[in-house]
């Protein structure tokens, strides 16, 4: 039995806040809220670590969605560094959406410690869309040379 | 390059189970740099460390990587292993294998697939990490206690019982909370004024303990062992130290129209007043709203019969700034507003009311002298009708999702006591569910249906109907009866659901403490770290964390005064060392980065710097690692990636990113 | 999929109501102002939609008691709206059997002077597809 | 001109400057490039006309370095480069003097090429002091004329304004130029169907040889050291044709002058293969005005920038995908 | 100030004071209303099933005529408003009934919920302001004690409709008071009357008007105002009790002085 065509498997990135979406995650893996094995966490101290380049990064090197978790506005460990993320990904999104890279492909969500239902139904609902999008074609192939 | 080496635990068959573990350990020796891999049942049993230890010294290994449950759980276990095998702690990172894959997926296949790969990215980290080494920083021996309930007294007697020295800052006039309103206490029915008023007398006099009463925390800064705090002192308009709290003024106030906050609105107090006859400190204040003096300029009578001179009008808010080690939050609870539950009539009728209200219709100091009476007309009440889950266990926007908790016992408690001071009172109760854990609770509960004959219908009611003769219609269903209710009362009680202290989340935003979508502020660990805050050096008591009855508050008020008293007792603390560091060579100086630092841990000096041979004086970006929290806005921020976050830089992120997305 | 369970779901798309989320409180039976009159109850309805007997609940005789005054939508402390599923019955009933609760035949005896027009359009719509 | 060259005499005689920065005639009539004059003599090289669109604060970095003053030419849109430089320590203020200069729209020979007009001998017309709406071209073939409007840059036809953000004096009058709305560019990419965007941008992406023109143009481009020659990011295979960068600069050189760009249009002006790179940092200009209120780079020197400020209120990432 | 008006079915024949004295008072107090040309009965009840989109289209086409002359959309019936502005509020939020909606009416540009909806009353309220009525009353009601009967569909779901608080209204009090009466707040009055079933299930409509015209009474009441044909039908018919029923614009009609002018 050979195989013809490939199931499409995504390669997703989330990016997740120590304080709030990582913790949330870890909830939701202790009350056993399942989501797709296609999402791989990557800690960070906070959602204003995450630099663009990150992202870009990801979806230059093969990734079909990524999805940035930090803490509900306001309640930023650090007071403040969800706000900055906030523009930074907006921007960047809107960037992205410009230049005809589905916009499904980057979301941002907010998540708390204590939300562990909300970080599983939110990777549900993106692993789902990333699926409907299929493989991401264009980021991978926006370069300058063909 | 490195020497790795992996350790893949087994988790007794919390990993195992769905990760073929060594298959993830034969994985990790064909990735760069890892010269060691193996799996263990246990990695965090001492023979698991033992094993981590043994690979250190025979492999010289330079980096460990541990594929086991998350990181905020036993990174600093495996991290302490590693230092005392000799290696730099901050060259172990964890690959969690548990919470975010065998725990989340079934199928061993594709968890195992996971697990690999989430042990590549964990090792691509490990191969650019450095060793780092943690600064110091002083320990302030002082804590402070937000809020001055039986939560706030109990850990502050507890934290100055240790040596220390504890300020309390409470919002209203005096200390003593939600406790202090309350008549009785479940499950024993003791007084509870009597057991509350020893301690709040003990904490006004215990030598380490300052109370700020009518203050409210302003600003806070810092960080763990050094935080920066100021506390406003509301004008009081009387001299704390010349009042002799003798109530003369109280008594000759000719404003007496002013809603009594602690009878829950249900009479009228003086503008100066004290709000109940315990009070701590028995010192009035002027509530500047409802005095004439204030409003009209005219008056003055308080001053004049003040012999001790103690009324001072000219008194200005004062602003006191303290340093503290730690603190702990206990600013508790309030019912919630009922305007969006008027099928319950509580607007429309004096004769629907909380629980709390009748907590202090029950009390001999309350509005009725502790007869139980209806507030429209005074007369005694011969139908009772007790409304469970009012505004608890609600889905929608009207209430709040979680349980109440305590709504069971008190309602158990009011009932037994109408039906043993009243018997010819009929009381009803409608609920959902009767929940009662606790010690003694359910016995409690029962004495109430079997000794006292209350009546326990399951089902809500969905509407009460005022009637023109002033009675009160209950339309409820019996859920086990299968039927519909229509119950004519005396009285109306509901059971509201607690919400916490609408300030807190202005308080948790000062103090950087997370805090939850229902305002309850959030633990380190549901489980294993309860009074505690992610955010180091603030301590959580009492219903700020979640609902709870006394025995718990006071228990946990206990426990959070051990943990501040395990900070306290320190002499240093180790800071993070993952903080953010900037690339001289690279940097141009154009303080953006300084714009976004939430710490001030960012100056700019002039400095000389020897580039590729051309020295020159530049404007360069200094952080102060000692301020620095490690957040990482600085390092977006800059143009020019000068800017770095040790322990988790830029290079490790996309080595992470890079791996995943093999 | 067994039919029954093909019609629970039908009911749920066509209410829009996830049945799992009552707690089975009872207010919406204690809100119904027909109560009485019902032989499956507000509360009730769930149920027949999880064990999935819509049978049951499409032949009783609360369909057409209900007054779709939304009371019991109004209070649910749980955002499940029962009033709904039973409007969603009703549709079924309407829907699949081309099955009347009112028939033109009945109209001109239900008849008077005074009625306004909305009711019996509102009837013909409520009862009739 | 002649103005200008006189007074820049007189100030670097009497010591007030020790050099003067502005553009040297180039070998052709229309590449005049920027150019420092350290003596009155050197002065007689100095041209200032409708083809000296290079903005020439980004010089002002290492002229903050030299001995003494330099005497800088801003016209107006290059003032808000200026004042963001000031903004971000890069150039200082005490070392420069700075001649705001009247411009009335640059020229382009792109323009004027497409228009047929090959083989140019000289123009007139170009004078910044002619007011003549016409340039008269000599060319091999011939006279040839084209209406100056016709000639000129993209970014003259959406102009920020003649006023001069910061200046110790000026010379010259200024033109409005200005008749052309600013954002209608990006707006009709932005109402294009997702695969018609990426085919446009990957069409015009795939033309960039990476010389770094742009780049090293640029004004808010002044990093030292820029990320992309840095070892920071990048954890692999510098030399690969094929790497991060390669994909991704343009979008993320956008980015890192998100809020920073004063919208000068050097990067569009200098790529020489006429990608319009000036749609990405419009986008983001665009973006900022609508989401967190106008805002125009380099306007002021001590206002917050956008990407290092927040309201509460801010709109979520969610907005990108809501207004479609 | 002009407003796109819906009048519905029961206006034009059995409720036609209801809507004349609503037009005669909108003149006095300075706003107009222009019906919507070509309207067509909005069915009576809120299409059920979250499927159903034939039914929702004659409330689109409506909205959308106030659309294009760029006005609020006025109802007076309540059944007319409950499912009006249900029906808006799903053409603003729930993308599949938009999208299928907008598919069958085949519009130039799509409708996406864009018209305010408004009651009679709201427009009293918050556009008139119940102060600057006051103002215009020339026969204040004085003495009457007047019981306002929201019922069902004005009020509910609560959420949605934003009329006001479903549980304890003000705004025909706020009315009442306005005219110069008094109003009598009793129990009953957001409760139904039974009136969706009052064709088939007599007795139980009845039963219903009972409790609400005995509550009423009961708290002092002479006479009921409401805004719905049906309750008013059902209270008049079904009722054992005298208490007279009238529409609330009859009541406004005649406290400005216009009610004559019109019979």
């Amino acid at each position: 039995m050979s195989i013809e065509k490939k199931e499409f498997r995504p390669k997703i990135v989330a990016f997740c806040c120590n304080w709030c979406s990582y913790a949330g995650a870890d909830l939701a893996g202790s009350s056993r809220l399942g989501y797709p094995a296609d999402v791989k966490i990557i800690r960070v101290p906070c959602s204003c670590r995450v630099n663009p380049m990150f992202i870009l990064r990801a979806f230059e090197k093969g990734a079909d969605g990524v999805i940035m978790c930090g803490c509900h506005p306001g309640d930023c460990h650090y007071s403040t560094g969800n706000f900055y993320a906030r523009r930074r990904m907006t921007l960047l999104f809107s960037m992205l959406d410009y230049i005809g890279v589905e916009n499904g492909r980057t979301r941002v969500e907010w998540v708390s410690a204590a939300e562990g239902v909300k970080f599983s139904d939110t990777m549900n609902s993106f692993v789902e869309k990333i699926y409907s999008l299929g493989e991401n074609v264009r980021l991978g192939d926006l370069r300058c040379r063909n | 390059m490195q020497r790795i080496g992996v350790f893949v635990c087994h988790c007794g068959s919390n990993i195992a189970a769905t990760v073929d573990v060594s298959k993830v350990a034969e994985m990790a020796l064909m990735e760069p740099g890892v010269v060691h891999a193996e799996d263990y049942q246990y990695m965090c049993s001492e023979a698991g460390q033992a094993k981590i230890a043994d690979a250190i010294h025979e492999k010289k290994l330079t980096g460990i990587v541990v594929c086991s449950c998350s990181p905020r759980m036993h990174e600093a276990t495996f991290r302490k292993a590693a230092e005392r095998a000799g290696l730099n702690p901050y060259m172990v990172e964890i690959a969690n294998i548990r919470e975010h894959c065998s725990w989340i997926h079934k199928d061993m296949e594709e968890a195992t697939k996971k697990a690999v790969i989430l042990m590549r990215a964990a090792v691509a980290k490990v191969n650019l990490n450095t060793p780092l080494q943690p600064g110091e920083s002083r320990v302030t021996k002082r804590a402070l206690i937000i809020g001055g309930g039986i939560a706030g007294i109990q850990t502050a007697l507890d934290i100055a019982d240790a040596g220390y020295e504890v300020d309390i800052v409470e919002k209203t006039p005096s200390i003593g909370g939600r406790m202090s309103q309350l008549d009785k206490t479940f499950p024993t029915l003791d007084c509870s004024a009597c057991i509350l008023t020893p301690k709040m007398v003990e904490a006004s006099a215990h030598e380490k303990i300052k109370i700020y009463t009518y203050s409210e925390v302003e600003n806070v800064s810092g960080f763990v062992g050094d935080f920066t705090v100021d506390i406003r002192k509301k004008a009081r308009s009387v001299d704390m130290d010349k009042c002799t709290g003798c109530g003369v003024c109280q008594e000759k106030c000719p404003s007496k129209k002013a809603p009594s906050e602690f009878n829950r609105g249900l009479n009228n107090r003086s503008a100066i007043y004290t709000p109940f006859a315990q009070a701590i400190p028995n010192v009035p204040v002027i509530d500047r709203e409802a005095c004439i003096k204030f409003k009209t300029g005219k008056c003055g009578i308080c001053s004049k019969v003040c012999q001790a001179g103690a009324i001072d009008y000219e008194q200005k808010d004062e602003i006191i700034t303290e340093k503290y080690g730690a603190i702990v939050v206990a600013t508790g609870f309030d019912t919630i507003n009922l305007d969006k539950y008027d099928e319950y009539a509580y607007s429309q009728s004096k004769d629907v009311i909380t629980s709390l209200e009748l907590e202090r219709v029950m009390n001999a100091a309350g509005p009725t002298h502790g007869h139980l009476e209806r507030l429209s007309d005074g007369k005694a009440p011969k139908e009772m009708v007790f409304i469970q889950c009012v505004g608890s266990r609600c889905s929608d926007d009207r209430g709040k999702p979680y349980c109440s908790k305590i709504c069971c016992m008190y309602t158990a408690k009011h009932a037994m006591l109408i039906r043993d001071k009243y018997p010819d009172v009929n009381v009803t109760v409608f609920y959902i569910d009767v929940r009662t854990p606790g010690k003694n609770f359910d016995e409690f509960y029962r004495r109430a249906v079997e000794q006292y004959g209350v009546n326990y219908i399951k089902g809500q009611v969905g509407k009460v109907i005022p009637q023109p003769n002033g009675k009160l219609l209950v339309q409820g269903s019996d859920l086990l009866d299968n039927r519909q209710i229509l119950k004519e009362a005396d009285m109306v009680v509901l059971a509201t659901a607690i919400e916490p202290n609408p300030d807190v989340r202005k308080i948790a935003t000062m103090l950087t403490a997370s805090i939850d979508t229902n305002n309850f502020l959030t633990e380190a660990h549901a489980k294993l770290r309860p009074v505690e805050s992610p955010t180091a050096g603030i301590f959580l008591s009492g219903v700020c964390q979640g609902p709870k009855d006394i025995p718990e508050t006071v228990a946990q008020a206990g426990a959070a005064a051990v943990k501040a008293i395990g900070l306290l007792a320190k002499d240093k603390l180790m800071t993070n060392p993952c903080t953010a560091h900037s690339d001289e060579l690279l940097c141009n100086g154009c303080s953006t980065c300084e714009n976004v630092c939430p710490y001030g841990a960012i100056t700019y000096e002039d400095k000389e710097v020897n580039d590729h041979g051309i020295r020159e004086v530049r404007r360069l970006a200094v952080v102060n690692s000692a301020l620095c929290q490690g957040c990482g806005a600085c390092t977006v921020a800059c143009p020019s990636g000068a800017m770095d976050l040790q322990g988790f830089s830029n290079r490790q992120i996309i080595a992470e990113v890079d791996a995943i997305c093999r | 999929m067994s039919s029954k369970k093909k019609q629970a779901e039908l009911i749920e798309e066509i209410s829009g109501v996830n049945p799992l989320k009552c707690m089975k409180c009872g207010k919406c039976s204690a809100s119904c102002p027909s109560y009485n009159e019902m032989d499956i109850k507000p509360h009730q309805f769930v149920s027949y939609v999880i064990n999935e007997d819509v049978e049951s609940l499409v032949n009783s005789e609360s369909l057409w008691k209900c007054l779709s005054c939304f009371a019991c939508v109004e209070r649910c402390p749980r955002d499940v709206k029962p009033g709904k599923l039973i409007d969603a019955a009703r549709q079924m009933v309407v829907r699949q059997r081309n099955n009347t609760y009112l028939s033109p035949d009945e109209v001109p005896e239900l008849l008077d002077p005074e009625i306004p027009q909305q009711l019996l359009v509102s009837a013909y719509r409520r009862y009739r597809r | 001109m002649q103005e200008l060259i006189n007074r820049a005499k007189e100030l670097l005689d009497d010591g007030t400057v020790a050099r003067v920065l502005g553009w040297r005639a180039g070998d052709l009539p229309y590449n005049p490039e920027p150019a420092y004059f350290e003596n009155a003599e050197s002065l007689k090289d100095f041209v200032y006309n409708g083809f000296c669109g290079a903005n020439l604060s980004k010089y002002m970095i290492e002229a903050s370095k030299l001995e003494g003053k330099t005497l800088v030419c801003l016209k107006p849109c290059d003032t808000y480069s200026f004042n963001q430089l000031i903004k971000e320590h890069r150039v200082d203020r005490e070392k420069a003097y700075v001649i705001g200069v009247g411009c009335k729209g640059k020229l382009d020979i792109e323009k004027i090429r497409a228009q047929g007009i090959k083989g140019i001998e000289s123009i007139e017309g170009a004078e910044i002091t002619d007011e003549a709406e016409t340039l008269k071209i000599q060319t091999i073939y011939g006279e040839k004329t084209c209406a100056y409007s016709d000639a000129m840059l993209e970014r003259c036809h959406v102009c920020k304004g003649k006023e001069h953000k910061i200046y110790d004096e000026q010379i010259g009058e200024s033109k409005e130029t200005k008749d052309g709305e600013r954002f209608d560019e990006v707006s009709r990419i932005e109402a294009m169907a997702p695969a018609e965007k990426f085919a446009f941008f990957k069409k015009e992406l795939s033309k960039c040889i990476r010389c770094n023109a742009c780049r090293n143009v640029c004004p808010a481009c002044s990093c030292r050291k820029c990320v992309f020659d840095s070892n920071k990011f990048d954890s692999s295979q510098k030399a690969n044709v094929d790497s991060f960068e390669e994909k991704m600069f343009h979008i993320i050189r956008a980015f890192h002058v998100a809020g920073r760009c004063t919208d000068c249009g050097e990067c569009s002006r200098v790529c020489p293969q006429g990608i319009p790179l000036h749609l990405f940092n419009r986008k983001f200009i665009k973006d900022i005005d609508e989401l967190y209120g106008e805002y125009q780079a380099g306007d002021d020197t001590d206002s917050k920038a956008p990407l290092t400020n927040y309201t509460f209120e801010d709109a979520e990432p969610s907005i990108v995908g809501k207004r479609g | 100030m002009k407003y796109s008006y819906y009048p519905g079915c029961t206006l034009r024949t059995k409720a036609k004071d209801l809507d004349d004295y609503a037009r005669a008072s909108a003149r006095v107090l300075g706003f107009e209303l222009e019906e919507v040309e070509d309207w067509q009965c909005c069915g009576g009840v809120y299409p059920l099933g979250t499927d159903e989109i034939a039914t929702k289209l004659s409330s689109v086409r409506a909205l959308n005529a106030a659309k294009k002359k760029n006005q609020e959309l006025v109802t007076i019936c309540s059944a007319c408003h409950h499912v009006i502005k249900r029906v808006n509020d799903d053409m603003k939020n729930v993308e599949d009934i938009c999208t299928r909606a907008n598919n069958y009416m085949e519009l130039d540009t799509p409708y996406k919920g864009e018209t305010k909806v408004l009651h009679y009353l709201e427009v009293l309220r918050d556009r008139v302001g119940f102060d600057e009525l006051k103002k215009k009353v020339v026969n204040p009601l004085k003495g009457k004690k007047i019981g306002a009967y929201y019922g069902c569909l004005l009020l509910r779901p609560g959420k949605l409709l934003e009329f006001d608080n479903p549980e304890n209204p003000k705004i025909m009090e706020d009315f009442i008071r306005a005219i110069g009466a008094e109003p009598v707040i009793y129990p009953y009055r957001n409760e139904c009357c039974g009136g969706y079933i009052s064709l088939k299930e007599k007795d139980m409509a009845k039963s219903m008007c009972d409790k609400i015209t005995e509550s009423a009474e009961g708290f002092g009441a002479d006479m009921l105002i409401t805004a719905c044909p049906l309750c008013m039908y059902n209270l008049n018919k079904s009722s054992a009790r005298e208490i007279p029923v009238y529409y609330f614009t009859e009541l406004l009609a005649e406290a400005l002085g216009v009610k004559e002018v019109q019979a």
